[in-house]
């Protein structure tokens, strides 16, 4: 029971936390029924290729490195943003960027082996079909992130970007650290339990 | 059942629609067989529950609005009261005591009608949904037919339930709750009608244009009735050489490429097998009687009976008609 | 009132978002029509969202409008005044009421003693401690129709240990907080008259609820569980705690949903 | 204030066009809900014309497909859904306290995507015909189920414009849901704590959490038939071995859920309009609350009891059946407590208060049926019947619509200055309550003698012409209701009775600010103190805020 006429004077988070939670929370059920989907048809399908003849760990876990490594970039560069070191802070960022691309290149490489060695496509089987859609989702989500961060990169090499704009980088920052979670998730799922 | 007058009084309700439905009913409150009784028992006990609680609740609400009504010269708000512990929690544990009790009731009855095993001594029928109509195909016996399904009396049959194309689902009210028949799935039902007679259902589940008359009929016979039909329906289609014309027309024509005869073409199995058409009281899974017009009809157009139905219009020739009839109607 | 000028900004109108929602959905109708319509789709959603972020970067375009302000209160008014001479004339009601607690201990106390009437009942008539809960548990339990309901089951014990815990502690909570509204004797009513509503209502829907114990058991002897459990949770009700029922108040001015007339 | 001066048409249109202001993005949003309304509507009549005697011929069976699909499809997707968010959209700001949204333009892109996406399902009309030659409008039911959708059994691009204006609508309420759920933890005024806000306010941050979180699957297989349906792949496909009820549990997954998106709205509209009319503090807050976040969180976990003739394994079914029962007990409390609300009150029925009334007791019935429907052996004797249809009929029409319609005469004064007749709107309530009785009635008799849904005709001496008869009937008593509805409208935006800024006396923060409200909403952001502010104004001598 309140017993005074001051008001509680609330202390409210910014608004753009609230809406990057939530539009995290959107791709974890995104990404969730995907998974589902994937796990519900593992060895499923009716004619080959399968998982285990197909899916080879070596590459993948160079990529898996490159992306889970940016994470730590990004950390970095938003820290030297904090601080005003603009150019420490477009540096790391580069070094992110370019991670981002070694795995969406690494995936590319890995898909150009199951097309064309393993004949295994979207319209193959059921392996194919859910594969290339999980992986394909979470590889477009790489690629929107990356071409986020380029943009950030060419406007801060502009100037563009100061100290005060850390916030909403760091926005960004949480949908790159979600982009890896996922990723973690997926190479589990289909590169561990799947194979 | 029917201990209570309240109870009395929704049984005499039902049983009044069941009377507004006439012979052809399809009433769940109406079953004829062990697999639908118990749903109806538990209908009425479900009854009973809500029940007492519409009662109370629309009745608290009818005494609120004539009691608390604005008087209009009303110059005081009323007391304002934000809230009860001890009401609160009555109408908080009431409830969850109820849906307990009817949680504890539904488990074991989804146990009791839930039968995965064929029990001892029951027909076996294969049911196959295919867009619009039904086969049976009682393998153990060696006969397919469509749309109509013969049973014998007083012996449960198990039912499984399978789909050639979309999802159907299986439905004879008065034998059995539905169950879908899906592709790549296998599902089962049981009943056993305890009486003779005709009973009628429908595919259940949304499965294109002509899901409205997707019919089923059960018929059960008595048992001596129904080995005699088995007998005949174990026959391979007659030679009849006189017949020898009309038959050709049908082998000459796309027919075969959908519908089987026994003894005769066994390429098709798209459409529903032919062998023992005479046989049964109705063509295009239930949608018209089996007459000789009708045949006909469904020969020249079959949009006209069973618009969208997949039977294409050949576009027959009034000489091919007459002797495809003929020749269908030796199929006895 | 007061009146005074002030500045507020608030966003600027802006065209972006339609033309980018405009744009997104063009891109997916190029699956229904032709790629062209998807490529024309693409491009204006890029220009619709190159153009929003433009809005949004560097500066947050605003305009300034100039108000009157005029605080809160506006001109709110009421007709009407408050009860306020009236005691309760807001409140949480009733004022007190028997601990939640009272009414978890009644009904676990009731629910012991009712276990000990049926298993002393058992006893006497079946010879076997176990055929009360083989008999209860088949209210859940379709598969103890086909044993021997003396002998003893490890799951159908456990079972029927769960719902007689789950529904002699919900009960319990309701007499709990229910027995202090009733009129006038709450322990006669708790302990005779509302257990006989509900063993009436139980042997006219067991043939549904439990066709088992339908069929085996001694209704007189059910009976007798029944008001023994009232009886207890009613007493341990009722004793937990002195409390103020209001026994002279209407029944909804005791349950608390309205309050009295002036008094 | 400033008046606004004198705009050409052109002018005008292009500020709404352009507006980021939420109080515009609202009304546009429930302008078009109401539209759809009256097309779905319109649908709905067409299909009771057929089947108001056995074997009728109006409709051809794939019209008849066609239509049934498309009104549950708008009145879901075009016109429940936008009503509701047009409501947060109006009334969150103004009742916590706050000048817009968190997100103004975020918010215009999100009305935009459902504006367009639902243009693009009603093109389908005339582009599914038009390209492909095959077929009109979508035919394969609102809930699309596999492997009907598979082109093998629905040739031609109808079921892709399904799959597309869904999915693009989709997105558009994932917008919204995330700048509701943004603007009430982040946006309230002064003093506005969590458990201070408008009930409103809590049952719309559910109801918008509910959407983030259940609208991903839908837009998840609706890419998979997509994909299926484009690009060869074999999501649905049963000949490469696909289970089809992948899609029932996903979609039920986000379509049990849905049903509640729609219906905590109507909850939240009742919250408000009861309390006022009663002149009663709303009756047990924190319990309501309670409620409402446990429906949220039940919600999630029932799905399937949509599925329980598929084959499901008995206990899955026992699960889900006692799941489906555990939804009964906070709706009950609900129901509870806004009966306590009424008790001991000053009740005036105007025309909101008669709705809301209208609301409670014909909910009452529909979450009963509800009960019947999640015990499972009697499901499966009804699911996939008319008493089915029924049942959701009463839950979204005796509910859903019935506090649409209470809201709408409750907050029309607020958006436009101006009352709504109150004998029309009474008119309006008899008829529509009278015919959704005899319309929706029926339907559960007929549900009981066998008639199974979705069926374009059926056979005669069954049993079942009298009650198709009745809803027929039902369902033009209803024209009536729609019809003097849209006259009151009309009629009122020109020549009600002002309203002033507080007609009926009511005690959230909307009723503050002026009638319509500037696009600022509040000159100087409020300070609140209680759950009701404007009773503390009114009664300084007794304000709320000693006693919560």
């Amino acid at each position: 029971m309140n017993t005074s006429t001051s008001n509680t004077s609330l202390n409210m988070l910014p608004p753009g936390h609230l809406g990057m939670i939530s539009v995290i929370v959107t791709e974890v059920f995104f990404f969730a029924s995907l998974i589902v989907v994937y796990l519900a048809y593992l060895g499923k399908s009716i004619s080959g290729p399968m998982p285990s003849d197909t899916l080879e760990l070596g590459l993948v876990s160079f990529n898996t490195i490159a992306l889970l490594a940016s994470s730590a970039t990004i950390v970095l560069a938003l820290k030297a943003l904090r601080t005003g070191n603009n150019v420490r802070f477009l540096t790391w960022l580069l070094c992110t960027i370019a991670l981002g691309a070694w795995f969406l290149i690494g995936t590319g490489i890995e898909w150009k082996g199951l097309i064309v060695d393993d004949h295994l496509r979207l319209q193959t089987n059921l392996f194919g079909t859910t594969f290339y859609t999980l992986v394909g989702f979470h590889a477009f989500h790489v690629t929107f992130g990356v071409f986020a961060l380029f943009v950030i990169w060419c406007l801060g090499l502009k100037g563009c970007i100061k100290q005060k704009h850390h916030q909403n980088i760091e926005y960004v920052s949480w949908y790159w650290h979600f982009v890896d979670t996922v990723w973690i998730a997926v190479f589990l799922v289909v590169y561990v339990i799947g194979r | 059942m029917g201990r209570i007058p309240l109870l009395l009084i929704l049984f005499f309700a039902t049983n009044s629609s069941i009377a507004l439905a006439g012979p052809e009913n399809l009433s769940i409150f109406d079953p004829v067989s062990p697999a639908a009784t118990p749903i109806r028992d538990l209908f009425m006990l479900v009854f009973g529950v809500i029940g007492i609680i519409f009662v109370i609740t629309e009745g608290a609400l009818i005494w609120s609005i004539i009691r608390y009504r604005a008087k209009g010269d009303e110059t005081k708000e009323p007391p304002q009261v934000y809230g009860s512990n001890p009401i609160e929690v009555a109408w908080t544990v009431i409830p969850i005591i109820i849906v307990f009790t009817l949680f504890l009731v539904t488990t074991r009855s989804i146990y009791s009608l839930d039968m995965q095993e064929a029990p001892e001594g029951a027909l076996k029928v294969k049911a196959t949904g295919h867009q619009w109509w039904w086969e049976f195909e009682y393998e153990d016996l060696g006969i397919t037919t469509a749309g109509e399904l013969h049973v014998p009396e007083g012996i449960p049959v198990f039912v499984e339930l399978r789909s050639a194309d979309v999802i159907h689902s299986f439905w004879v009210p008065r034998l059995a709750g539905k169950i879908d028949c899906i592709p790549n799935r296998e599902n089962h039902l049981w009943f056993q009608a305890d009486e003779v007679g005709t009973w009628y259902g429908q595919c259940a589940e949304f499965c294109g244009s002509q899901h409205a008359k997707m019919l089923i009929r059960v018929i059960s016979e008595k048992e001596v009735d129904f080995n005699s039909w088995v007998a005949n329906q174990q026959l391979q289609a007659a030679e009849i050489p006189t017949e020898a014309n009309g038959k050709e027309t049908f082998l000459s024509l796309a027919c075969i490429n959908c519908h089987n005869i026994q003894g005769v073409t066994t390429v098709g199995g798209f459409g529903p097998d032919l062998t023992h058409l005479m046989s049964r009281d109705t063509i295009a899974s239930g949608a018209a009687n089996n007459s000789t017009d009708n045949l006909r009809l469904w020969l020249q157009n079959p949009d006209s009976i069973k618009e969208g139905a997949l039977m294409p219009n050949m576009m027959l020739s009034d000489k091919e008609i007459d002797a495809l009839m003929e020749y269908l109607q030796t199929l006895k | 009132m007061t009146t005074t000028k002030t500045t507020i900004k608030v966003p600027k109108p802006t065209a972006w978002p339609l033309v980018a929602a405009f744009g997104l959905t063009l891109t997916f109708a190029g699956f229904l029509t032709s790629y062209l319509v998807g490529i024309i789709g693409g491009i204006l959603s890029v220009i619709g969202f190159i153009g929003w972020f433009k809005d949004r970067f560097p500066n947050n375009l605003e305009i300034t409008v100039e108000v009157e302000a005029h605080h809160i209160p506006a001109p709110v008014h009421s007709t009407k005044s408050t009860h306020e001479e009236h005691p309760h004339h807001r409140a949480i009601l009733p004022l007190k009421i028997h601990r939640t607690q009272s009414g978890l201990i009644g009904g676990i106390a009731g629910g012991i003693a009712m276990l000990i009437v049926s298993v002393i009942g058992s006893f006497i008539m079946h010879g076997s401690p176990w055929y009360p809960f083989n008999v209860m548990s088949a209210s859940v339990m379709h598969s103890i129709t086909e044993q021997n309901l003396t002998n003893f089951n490890a799951i159908a014990f456990v079972v029927a240990l769960g719902i007689h815990a789950t529904l002699s502690i919900g009960i319990g909570l309701v007499y709990g907080v229910v027995l202090p509204l009733l009129p006038k004797h709450p322990i006669i009513l708790g302990a005779l008259i509302i257990p006989f509503i509900w063993s009436f209502l139980l042997y006219a829907t067991m043939n549904t609820l439990n066709p088992v114990l339908n069929e085996t058991v001694n209704w007189s002897w059910f009976l007798v569980t029944q008001f023994v459990f009232g009886f207890v949770a009613g007493i341990v009700v009722s004793k937990s705690e002195k409390i103020q029922t209001l026994q002279f108040k209407a029944f909804a001015e005791r349950a608390g949903i309205e309050t009295g007339k002036n008094d | 204030m400033t008046r606004e001066a004198y705009n050409p048409l052109s002018s005008k249109f292009h500020d709404w066009v352009v507006t980021v202001d939420h109080k515009k993005l609202g009304v546009m949003y429930i302008v078009t809900g109401i539209l759809y309304l009256i097309v779905a509507g319109s649908e709905a009549l067409m299909m009771r014309w057929q089947l108001a005697i056995p074997n009728n011929d109006i409709l051809s069976p794939d019209t008849f497909n066609a239509f049934f699909t498309m009104h549950g499809t708008t009145m879901i997707f075009l016109v429940g859904m936008p009503i509701l968010l047009g409501a947060a959209n109006y009334f969150i700001p103004l009742m916590i306290g706050a000048r817009d949204m968190a997100f103004p333009r975020l918010n215009a892109f999100g009305f935009w995507l459902f504006f367009f996406g639902a243009l693009l399902l009603y093109f389908s009309f005339l582009g599914g015909q038009g390209l492909s030659g095959e077929e009109g409008a979508p035919n394969v039911g609102w809930f699309a189920y596999a492997p009907l959708t598979s082109t093998t059994f629905s040739p031609g691009s109808a079921t892709d414009y399904w799959v597309i204006s869904l999915f693009v609508a989709g997105l558009g309420s994932i917008m919204t849901a995330i700048n509701l759920v943004t603007t009430i933890l982040t946006m309230r005024c002064d003093g506005m704590t969590l458990m201070k806000m408008p009930l409103f306010a809590w049952m719309m941050l559910v109801d918008a959490a509910l959407i983030l979180i259940v609208l991903p699957p839908l837009a998840v297989i609706q890419i998979m038939l997509l994909l299926d349906r484009q690009f060869g792949a074999h999501f649905f496909d049963a000949q490469a071995g696909a289970d089809p009820l992948i899609w029932q549990h996903l979609f039920w997954f986000f379509g049990h859920p849905e049903v509640y998106i729609l219906i905590i709205p109507g909850f939240a509209y009742i919250s408000e309009v009861i309390p006022v009319f009663s002149r009663k503090v709303l009756f047990g807050y924190p319990l309501m609350v309670a409620a409402t976040v446990s429906i949220g969180f039940i919600s999630l976990g029932v799905w399937a009891h949509h599925m329980f003739a598929v084959g499901l394994s008995p206990a899955v079914l026992a699960y889900f059946s006692g799941a489906t029962f555990l939804v009964g007990v906070p709706t009950g409390m609900k129901i509870f407590n806004w009966i306590a609300t009424m008790w001991g009150g000053h009740i005036r029925f105007a025309t909101p208060m008669l709705f809301a009334t209208g609301f409670v007791s014909m909910f009452v019935l529909g979450g009963l049926t509800g009960i019947m429907l999640a015990v499972v052996p009697m499901d499966w004797q009804l699911s996939d019947t008319y008493f089915v249809v029924g049942h959701f009929h009463w839950v979204l029409f005796g509910g859903l619509l019935f506090a649409i319609f209470s809201g709408f005469f409750y907050w029309f004064p607020k958006v436009t200055g101006r009352l709504l007749n109150e004998t029309l709107g009474k008119w309006q309530f008899w008829f529509l309550f009278v015919g959704f009785l005899v319309t929706f009635g029926p339907m559960h008799m007929a549900g009981f003698e066998g008639m199974p849904r979705r069926i374009y005709t059926f056979m005669p001496g069954r049993g079942l012409e009298l009650w198709n008869m009745l809803s027929s009937i039902g369902a033009a008593i209803q024209v009536v209701g729609f019809i003097l509805f849209v006259i009151n409208v009309f009629w009122s935006l020109r020549k009600g009775k002002i309203a002033g800024d507080d007609p009926w006396d009511a005690w959230t923060l909307e009723w503050s600010t002026t009638s319509p409200p500037p696009p600022w909403n509040f000159a100087e952001t409020p300070q609140i103190a209680s759950r009701r502010p404007l009773w503390d104004l009114k009664h300084p001598d007794d304000p709320d805020w000693k006693y919560e």
